[in-house]
């Protein structure tokens, strides 16, 4: 996970416009409106959600089961779409 | 400072002619300038290339508008154009001709020294019979004529940049240096 | 559980993609297979936002922003640059959009390819210029509607076969892709690192903002539109040889066109139409890869 | 080792002798030598460099910086169609703080197509963060090849070396070919710290807001303010190293000059011969050469000319609806200076026009007839 970087003058900053950091210190959770819910019942640990996420928001669990990452998902749906055994759910956020 | 003009032909190596002098002079130790008359002159078209020599640093780098002498490469450009324009009285015309010097009574106000070039580069194979390339040959004729630069050095400048037939070429300007007189004076 | 590509995650979480960006899916997979040792250069496209704005950037390899035309004469020089000192190793990598390489890049493209410079030159292709707000491009299909080709006058043109045009430079290795077929894209972008010289990939890459798509579809299209022979995945080796990826049965056109809004407004006779482009198109490639399949099996022969 | 070279290839041996490991440039006359030879200096391995064969200019820039920024030490040149093509990308270069060298022949815009010498090309690019150097001879294209490497990679900013066509380009003249050793000592291998690298990877050039655009604009001016004195410090080890001295600037006869003419590049050179004439005349005029046009010398400027009773500028462009460039930037340095001279500007030699010794001489002598400039533009030899 990446810090946010803060500088208070030019002299912190780098000669060009060079990164320093990666973009997990942004939280795209915020963007989310639905929330993918795993059904471990019906999860066949096939891996798919996983493969399919452009938010690279699933990880897969010591048991082989996918986790959502709330920070990151955005909410598409591509995994509950997906998913060959109909083990995700899209939830209103509250 | 002197300034020389060449004239001659596109192809027929004038400005390599006046490349070949800078060079000669430079290994004499001078400072020399040499630039064509900048253009987009095809083969076949006249050209003409200039040449400012002197024991100083050169720092004029206009176009020569009055020479002090010139090399003519091809004799047919003498009724084609006014060769002699600016100049100077009692300068040298070096030209590249089968004639004799006093077939060119038109140039009286001018010292006029005559060289087969194009023989001579035939007889050593430079170039070919439609296109003789004669500025190895005339520039041993001007070494001798004018003794503003000697044979030694144009030997060694000619070799250095002829890009073929170094030996011929060299010969060439050995064999003009030989012949090459100059006229008696009036 | 059975990972079916590469683990390993080289792109982070955090970009600033829209939701269900298929561009996004492109560089998550074109990474896997690139591996760490790449650099990237990426000319005005989508990418330039979703990396992420200074000091920040989400792809965990080099990357080298450049101006719109220039991506593939940039990895052209970093190819130079790193040869001249000694790493021939490390990918170099011009990602751009379709606009980028079918369009304002064209020309340094051609420069590069037709040099045969040893680079991999991927195009994502979302068919329009998304970036500023979904105007066409020439790599937008017939019949779609941008916010420069509106509904009564959509888009007159058909698609450019780009792949033609790379595979018309003789390079040796030309492919397409979808974000739908990951382990296909995968083994293509790794064929491609094996490869000396240009190599090129054109990626259809589905955009729910400019397809006016739900973003749950993304992976649907991607497929379907694979599956209704509209983008069909091949390769083209040495510019000549060519391979279908597969052979889908074709399914029907609508399946693919009626849940974008951007081919909403068409008629039936219109969908026949592009159905009719589609199968012209479809044939003359199977075509070519029937020509090509004797100098595959003695290719295979010499292998064996 | 001397030699008898021409302009174009001054540069080709500057760029051999700094050892530009990577070349990419798409010919155009009046340039087109420098190519043929870096071409043939790869082809005979007397050059260890790639030279990427370009499909247009904007490609040879790109793919510059593509090569700058892998760490490479990297050589181009152009010349005004092909300058004006890289426009985008030399922008790019500054602020990616890409130290590239480039040689570009000041030949006049088109239309109408022209391949003669002006001023206009270089002067347009003037506000792309580029260092310019405005060069009057052949010997000093070659030196400010390896200068101008010296100066750039320790600022990051590119340099871009300035002849004029045909007088500079196509003209032969000695040349002093240092040797490769002592130029290896002046100037030694580029390393980039900022390159792209794969063990620390990067993103170089992403959106920046108007939160730090500023400060990264603010650090350029900063350092390319820094190449004034680099110019001086750089030029003053390359005189004890090589005998001759590069600097901001080249004045002549300048220290009791009532009037002073400012000018650069080869009517600067032209110049020398006039002065040389009219003292001999009993006129006190003096000469100043702007050799670094950007970043532009205003303090030099000021010390040297405030006091004076006349400057006139010479100008080898034009800034359409103001006036020539040299002219515009020595009255702005000078503004606030107390005492300072009154200012004629003149335009000469556009498109190759020749400006000979007498034409020189009729400008310092209309200024000195005139008790003060009454226009921004004083055309010489417009037929009219």
């Amino acid at each position: 996970m990446s810090e946010e970087i803060k500088w208070e003058k030019e002299s912190d900053m780098p000669l060009m416009a060079m990164s320093l950091g990666r973009m997990t210190v942004n939280k795209t959770g915020s963007w989310r409106n639905l929330r993918p819910v795993i059904d471990k019942e019906k999860c066949n640990k096939c891996g798919i959600c996983w493969k399919f996420c452009p938010d690279v928001s699933i990880e897969i669990d010591s048991e082989d089961y996918p986790v959502v990452i709330l920070d990151f998902c955005k909410g598409c749906g591509i995994c509950a779409v997906e998913c060959p055994k109909d083990a995700i759910g899209m939830v209103k956020e509250a | 400072m002197l300034e020389i003009r060449f004239h001659g032909r596109g192809g027929q190596g004038t400005v390599v002619a006046s490349k070949v002098l800078a060079v000669a002079v430079a290994k004499e130790g001078r400072y020399v300038q040499t630039f064509p008359e900048y253009g987009v002159e095809r083969r076949g078209a006249p050209v003409v290339a200039f040449t400012r020599i002197d024991t100083e640093p050169i720092y004029i780098r206009s176009k020569i508008y009055e020479p002090d002498h010139l090399l003519v490469l091809d004799p047919t450009l003498i009724a084609a154009i006014d060769v002699t324009e600016g100049l100077k009285p009692g300068g040298w015309i070096i030209i590249n001709t089968e004639k004799k010097a006093a077939d060119f009574p038109q140039f009286k106000d001018f010292k006029v020294a005559i060289v087969d070039a194009t023989s001579i580069a035939l007889k050593h194979r430079i170039g070919s019979k439609a296109a003789p390339i004669v500025n190895s040959a005339i520039l041993g004729a001007f070494a001798k004529i004018t003794g503003f630069v000697g044979i030694d050095a144009v030997r060694e400048a000619v070799h250095e940049l002829s890009p073929v037939k170094k030996d011929e070429n060299v010969k060439a300007a050995q064999e003009a240096y030989d012949v090459a007189k100059a006229p008696e004076e009036k | 559980m059975r990972y079916t590509i590469p683990e390993q995650e080289i792109m982070c979480a955090g970009h600033k993609a829209c939701q269900g960006c298929g561009a996004t899916l492109a560089m998550r997979y074109a990474l896997k297979a690139l591996g760490p040792k790449t650099m990237l250069t990426l000319p005005a496209c989508c990418w330039s936002v979703i990396d992420g704005p200074f000091p920040y950037s989400s792809v965990g390899v080099p990357l080298f922003h450049t101006a719109f035309e220039t991506a593939a004469a940039v990895a052209s020089g970093i190819r130079a640059g790193l040869d001249m000192r000694g790493d021939t190793e490390t990918n170099v990598v011009a990602w751009a959009g379709d606009g980028g390489t079918f369009d304002i890049g064209i020309q340094a493209l051609s420069g590069t390819v037709e040099r045969n410079d040893n680079v991999i030159y991927v195009c994502y292709d979302n068919e329009a210029y998304m970036n500023t707000g979904v105007q066409r491009s020439s790599a937008t299909p017939w019949g779609a509607v941008t916010s420069t080709t509106p509904p009564r006058h959509f888009k007159q043109e058909r698609k450019k076969d780009m792949m033609a045009i790379m595979a018309a430079h003789g390079i040796p290795y030309t492919a397409s892709a979808s974000v739908a077929y990951a382990e296909d894209l995968i083994r293509k972008v790794n064929k491609a690192k094996q490869i000396p010289g240009s190599k090129f990939l054109h990626i259809i890459a589905p955009c729910p903002p400019g397809w006016r798509s739900s973003p749950e579809i993304t992976i649907q299209l991607a497929r379907l539109v694979v599956q209704t022979h509209m983008f069909p995945l091949y390769e083209i080796y040495e510019g000549r040889y060519y391979k279908l990826s597969m052979d889908p049965k074709k399914k029907p056109l609508t399946e693919y066109l009626k849940p974008q809004g951007r081919f909403r407004h068409l008629t039936e006779e219109q969908v026949a139409e592009i159905d009719r482009q589609v199968d012209e198109r479809y044939a003359r490639l199977k075509e070519q890869a029937e020509r090509s399949k004797p100098w595959f099996e003695a290719k295979k022969e010499k292998k064996d | 080792m001397q030699k008898v070279m021409m302009g174009n290839h001054a540069l080709s041996w500057g760029a051999l002798l700094s050892r530009a490991e990577v070349i990419a440039a798409y010919p155009i006359t009046p340039q087109t030598e420098v190519v043929e030879l870096l071409s043939n200096m790869c082809a005979d391995g007397s050059l260890k460099a790639e030279f990427i064969k370009v499909e247009s200019e904007h490609s040879a820039m790109a793919a510059s910086m593509g090569a700058s920024a892998a760490g490479a030490r990297t050589f181009t040149a152009t010349s005004a169609q092909g300058l004006a093509l890289m426009h985008e990308v030399l922008h790019w270069a500054t602020g990616a703080r890409l130290p590239i060298v480039m040689g570009n022949i000041n030949r006049a815009m088109a239309p109408p197509w022209t391949i003669w010498t002006e001023q206009t090309d270089s002067i347009a690019q003037r506000d792309t963060g580029w260092i310019q150097i405005y060069t009057s001879s052949i010997q000093e294209i070659l030196d400010s090849v390896i200068q101008a490497y010296k100066v750039a990679e320790q600022i990051y900013i590119p340099a871009m070396i300035v002849l004029d066509s045909f007088v500079l380009s196509h003209t032969n003249e000695n040349c002093e070919v240092p040797d490769q050793d002592k130029v290896d000592a002046y100037l030694p291998r580029f390393e980039n710290a900022y390159k792209l690298d794969t063990e620390k990877p990067a993103a170089f050039g992403g959106l920046t807001g108007p939160d730090w655009y500023y400060e990264l604009r603010y650090k350029i001016e900063r350092d390319i303010q820094k190449a004034l004195p680099l110019f001086e410090e750089t030029g003053k080890e390359f005189e004890e190293m090589f005998g001759r001295y590069y600097g901001l600037i080249e004045t002549y006869k300048l220290d009791d000059a009532d009037v002073v003419l400012v000018t650069s590049a080869s009517i600067a050179s032209t110049a020398r011969p006039v002065i040389d004439q009219m003292r001999s005349e009993g006129h006190k005029v003096g000469l100043i050469r702007i050799r670094v046009f950007r970043p532009f010398p205003s303090e030099l400027l000021r010390k040297l000319l405030s006091g004076r009773k006349k400057v006139l500028v010479v100008d080898r462009n034009i800034s359409f609806g103001m006036s020539g460039a040299f002219y515009a930037e020595v009255k702005a340095a000078l503004y606030n200076v107390k005492g300072r001279p009154p200012m004629w500007g003149y335009i000469a030699g556009l498109g190759g026009r020749d400006v000979p010794m007498d034409v020189i001489k009729g400008m310092i002598e209309q200024t000195m007839k005139e008790d003060h400039p009454t226009q921004d533009i004083i055309w010489i030899g417009v037929k009219r």
